[in-house]
């Protein structure tokens, strides 16, 4: 059984400096009030890992307008000017990285792989300073894993195991990221007893959980 | 008929049933209004749904139901949603038969530039080298050119987005098929010259003894 | 929309020699009607992918009892005799392959990875005549994807898309292996009309599915 | 109490509250029995499950729900299925607390030998040499000898399981940790003295000025 926690009190999990994981994919999936909270209390210095900075005033981008982040690794930007700016500027250092691999070094860093091997990116700029295998007459880019110091969630239902549902594509990154951070934080907008979710419709086992935030009200 | 419609109706005529199809963002999105009558095709949202429909009806969106640009869609019966590593398994693995995807530059091999303008648009690549790696089919729907500057051009001069060419150019001028010999120009847009598309084709262009009109 | 076929049509897709993926844990989730079709038609020199040998008389161990299988690429053989009597006796090569090895193999190999950067097998046989990578200071052995002419899987419900669920431990290698076949042909329990799976519990979607088995009677 | 009962309770010792704990099938399977009260212990079966009970009552069984060995089981209010690359993600990526696997060799630098014996039996590793790579903790539990054969030897003579010691060995007669500079024998069965323990070892054994008797 869990304690539920405040947004807040997740908040204060996140140390300035941290590496931080957040799900979602253009705001969809991500955990809202968690990142509201961060904004409140003043975070700085993060790394940023998420699919994109969303758009100004929307999902991670609430981060950037705030000046929390002081790095970001993601697959695209082309939707938010002002993380634009910050980069032009000089503000904010962005990594970009291809979104299939961005999901599979996030999958490798929860599975104890040492890494990713895909043709995507070969030819590319995403090739400079990687190492080509190759692997029967095929060359593949060796992608490093990826894991975090926390990652923050968006899920659907959580029990009081904090087993989590997702749903429709408010999934995408957020149940690769419960298996590749140290603290893990999920913010849900339904919880539901023990049992109420059959095991078969669980996609993130409590045990890869630490913290669950209070339902909204 | 405007020039992103006449391309989204010539894209939606390589459309095969029971093929599963990715669209992307802005442009390729307008294809799906044009299946052919009859014909099942899935199409996938690399966000994470096989599957999806228009927009809901006023007072039904579903802030955990969009597409990639982060618009509002519904979920056709049958639908399938999924995590980002399944997405991306998906397209990389082979499973998606065609992908449908915008362009800045398509040059003479075939090669395409569509996430960054140095020191001018940095966009990200998205999804779209993993789809142009991983897609069986890519085509690419674009304006033909840009205000009067090429976007077919000899050598692309915008970063690739990957070292393999597409399979097909749809532009509201012309079709073209990047081939091993060179780019075929395949058909014209209706009541458009082969001469008007040189004009506006800095590559250079294979003209087959006929160039016939689109059907669309 | 599909036309579900019989066990002994799928059976006779399956040609002489192939590579067949076999869906299922000690038998728990194997397609047992295709199998024992499989049986009946005297199939041949076959090389079976799955987690084990299963018993005798059970799940995949009815076709090392018929003599179908010609080599097989498994996790496990201790709890079938037959296996281990063909093996030693030279009726059969058996590789074995640790467990959580094959599931990634089989997973890279739908997934278009070039290949599997484990650290499962370092300093044992596993590891003889494989390519060992050194990341960060950290070896890990390079295993090559697998995929398979035909996947043969057991499901719990399909609709009329072929759309597929599994069902508690039945679950195991089916997913993986509906991706990483040319031919996939999947055995239901249960057949439901077009909208009975929600979209979050579908866990393979009938685009990957060539063929569906009906429902037994 | 018989011997495969005391290495299940001694074992049973080492679990924590609120961690995630795979059991080998056979003996170690047994240490579900003696989680002390009020411990939350999730058990993981690598078959595809995390939570599972006993047995069902009779008529109750699902063929499509057993652990690794093919045998019934039940599964507890709160439980998760999955597909096994999702089982050996959290084996291989550290997130299992635990593991408790048999033996038939562990030498002196506490590596194990567990799934072959070259020209006699050929099991296969199944699982365990992704648990022994994985699980943070690697306990092995099993019988001291077998039919006054040591099990615990100077060096393997059998394929080793994995390059990595193991965490503890858990027999009928004692406890012994693995640690940088050998063998250390931890604890003593009840009524079993050090001399008894050592005639069935062939690895030197580090003795610690008092060894006491198990708490069981």
């Amino acid at each position: 059984m869990r304690k539920a926690i405040s947004a807040e009190q997740a908040a204060a999990m996140v140390p300035d400096g941290a590496s931080v994981m957040v799900g979602g994919f253009m705001g969809v999936g991500s955990p809202h009030r968690v990142l509201a909270a961060l904004v409140a209390r003043g975070a700085r210095g993060l790394t940023v890992i998420g699919n994109d900075t969303s758009r100004a005033g929307h999902g991670i981008g609430v981060l950037i307008d705030a000046g929390c982040v002081a790095r970001c690794i993601v697959s695209h930007i082309g939707l938010n000017p002002v993380t634009q700016q910050k980069l032009i500027a000089g503000e904010m250092e962005v990594e970009l990285v291809p979104q299939g691999t961005l999901a599979e070094r996030i999958r490798a860093g929860g599975a104890g792989l040492g890494g990713v091997l895909t043709p995507t990116g070969i030819g590319t700029v995403v090739q400079d300073g990687k190492q080509v295998v190759t692997i029967d007459g095929r060359d593949f880019l060796l992608e490093k894993p990826l894991r975090a110091d926390v990652a923050l969630l968006h899920c659907y239902e959580a029990d009081y195991y904090a087993n989590l549902t997702y749903r429709l594509t408010a999934q995408n990154f957020n149940p690769l990221m419960a298996m590749a951070a140290d603290l893990v934080i999920a913010e849900p907008d339904e919880v539901v007893p023990i049992g109420v979710i059959p095991p078969d419709h669980v996609r993130t086992p409590g045990v890869l959980v630490t913290h669950l935030v209070k339902r909204p009200h | 008929m405007d020039a992103k419609e006449l391309i989204a109706r010539r894209v939606a005529r390589e459309l095969r049933d029971s093929t599963l199809v990715n669209l992307g963002i802005g442009l390729p999105t307008l294809v799906a209004h044009y299946v052919p009558e009859g014909m099942l095709v899935a199409f996938q949202s690399e966000n994470g749904i096989i599957g999806f429909g228009s927009r809901p009806p006023d007072g039904m969106e579903d802030p955990n139901l969009t597409d990639a640009g982060g618009g509002f869609i519904s979920a056709l019966p049958g639908a399938y949603a999924f995590d980002s590593a399944t997405s991306f398994a998906l397209i990389r693995g082979g499973h998606l038969d065609m992908t449908v995807l915008g362009g800045l530059q398509v040059d003479a091999r075939g090669h395409l530039a569509n996430w960054l303008v140095p020191g001018k648009m940095v966009a990200g690549m998205g999804g779209a080298m993993d789809l142009v790696a991983g897609a069986r089919r890519v085509v690419i729907a674009m304006q033909h050119a840009a205000k009067g500057t090429a976007k077919i051009v000899p050598e692309l001069t915008l970063p690739p987005t990957a070292a393999r060419p597409v399979s097909l150019v749809v532009t509201d001028l012309a079709v073209i098929e990047p081939t091993p010999e060179g780019l075929v120009l395949r058909e014209r847009a209706p009541g458009v010259s082969v001469e008007q598309i040189l004009a506006l084709t800095t590559a250079p262009l294979i003209l087959p003894d006929t160039v016939p009109e689109m059907t669309l």
